[in-house]
């Protein structure tokens, strides 16, 4: 088993009342397996299917294997500039 | 070349001079500034949040990039962080080159990656006194329908 | 919209205060910078000439053109006579308009169309001393063979 | 006959060592007529064969018939910017 750590944004955070979430998954888990947890949670439903991902502040794929420590961000669509 | 995510006021003179010199014969700044309306609402202010530590990493490596595509220019972009009232201004693109052509380039490059890529939300405020997060990807207007990247 | 022919240093971030307006979300301000080094050559200083009532009707039909084209910029355009050196501004062009886009190709538009019919002329001086009168229709430089126009 | 001015400027006004010249014309010259005018003062064979003209501050053709009073601008090549 390792421990990563989910972070939320701007409206995500809204949907689920937190902008951080420690995941405890087994070893191999994906960044699909991060989604499919948060999914899980209280207002999680209000997650899009396939919202965009950074792990340690770079974009990822939803297969992109997990280490631990990890830090995996769900990121709602971008208003900057 | 220099980026930050900072939450002082934006000051463009003083970016637009941190990016002359001798060597270059032209500079062009970009300023986005808070509308009084969006998508036909009214707007009172807008508030900025970033993932910042990416936001940090994901502006300069576009500023890299826009560097290393206009073959010299010299660039420097900020964002703005927290409330901000209307005309304020939230982004400041300066960039300095020996021509113009690429100074340009550049400019635009970065602003429309910058929009693309590094991971910033607003929450607009309305007369109404209600606020909601923008959702480009959800935008009626015809110019905002570019999504944002899928990693591979 | 103002345009003008001026012999005092030019302030771009008077320039762009000046177009700012809570309409608009973008601002995009060029300024064209005396360059050391022109065709190879070491340069100190630019004197500007210009036939100058012609110059200020040519640069204001431009710039209600850029404006026309853009749907709804602002657009203030100066450019500066007489003796600069290194680093001096001599044009600033500042165009606010609600969206990014238009802002950019209307700054892009002004400074293109000045370079193409506004009547200004620079002699640069050379650090042997000399100095000569600019003809880019005569220049090494690819990006300076496009002509000036001709009249109908 | 009729009198207009020819303005030169920068080389132009070099070449011929001056800046205005008042010519004397027939009703009906055109710019061309200026310019042979121009071509044959000293230093007027500097001045390229077509240079860019302008009449009362608006581009004009060669052929542009002139009036009374017309301010007839020769202009170098433009290096504004």
């Amino acid at each position: 088993m390792m421990q990563v750590t989910a972070l939320l944004f701007a409206s995500y955070a809204e949907h689920l009342g937190r902008d951080a979430v420690s995941l405890e998954l087994p070893d191999g888990a994906t960044v699909d397996d991060v989604l499919r947890h948060l999914a899980a949670l209280p207002g999680g439903d209000r997650l899009p299917p396939e919202p965009l991902v950074a792990v340690n502040l770079e974009y990822a794929a939803r297969g992109h294997a997990l280490a631990p420590g990890d830090e995996v961000a769900v990121i709602p669509p971008i208003a900057g500039g | 070349m220099r980026s930050a995510i900072v939450t002082h006021v934006l000051d463009p003179a003083a970016l637009l001079a941190e990016v002359s010199a001798a060597r270059h014969g032209a500079a062009v700044v970009f300023v986005g500034t808070v509308r009084e309306v969006n998508d036909g609402r009214a707007v009172t202010g807008i508030e900025y949040r970033a993932y910042a530590p990416m936001a940090e990493r994901e502006l300069a490596t576009i500023i890299h990039e826009a560097a290393a595509r206009s073959g010299g220019a010299d660039i420097v972009a900020e964002h703005r962080m927290g409330r901000l009232g209307l005309e304020e201004a939230s982004v400041v693109i300066a960039v300095a080159h020996p021509h113009r052509a690429p100074a340009f380039d550049a400019a635009r490059y970065v602003i429309e990656e910058l929009k693309r890529r590094v991971p910033i939300w607003k929450r607009e405020e309305y007369v109404d006194g209600t606020r909601e997060w923008v959702d480009p990807t959800a935008a009626r207007t015809p110019e905002s329908v570019a999504g944002p990247p899928r990693a591979g």
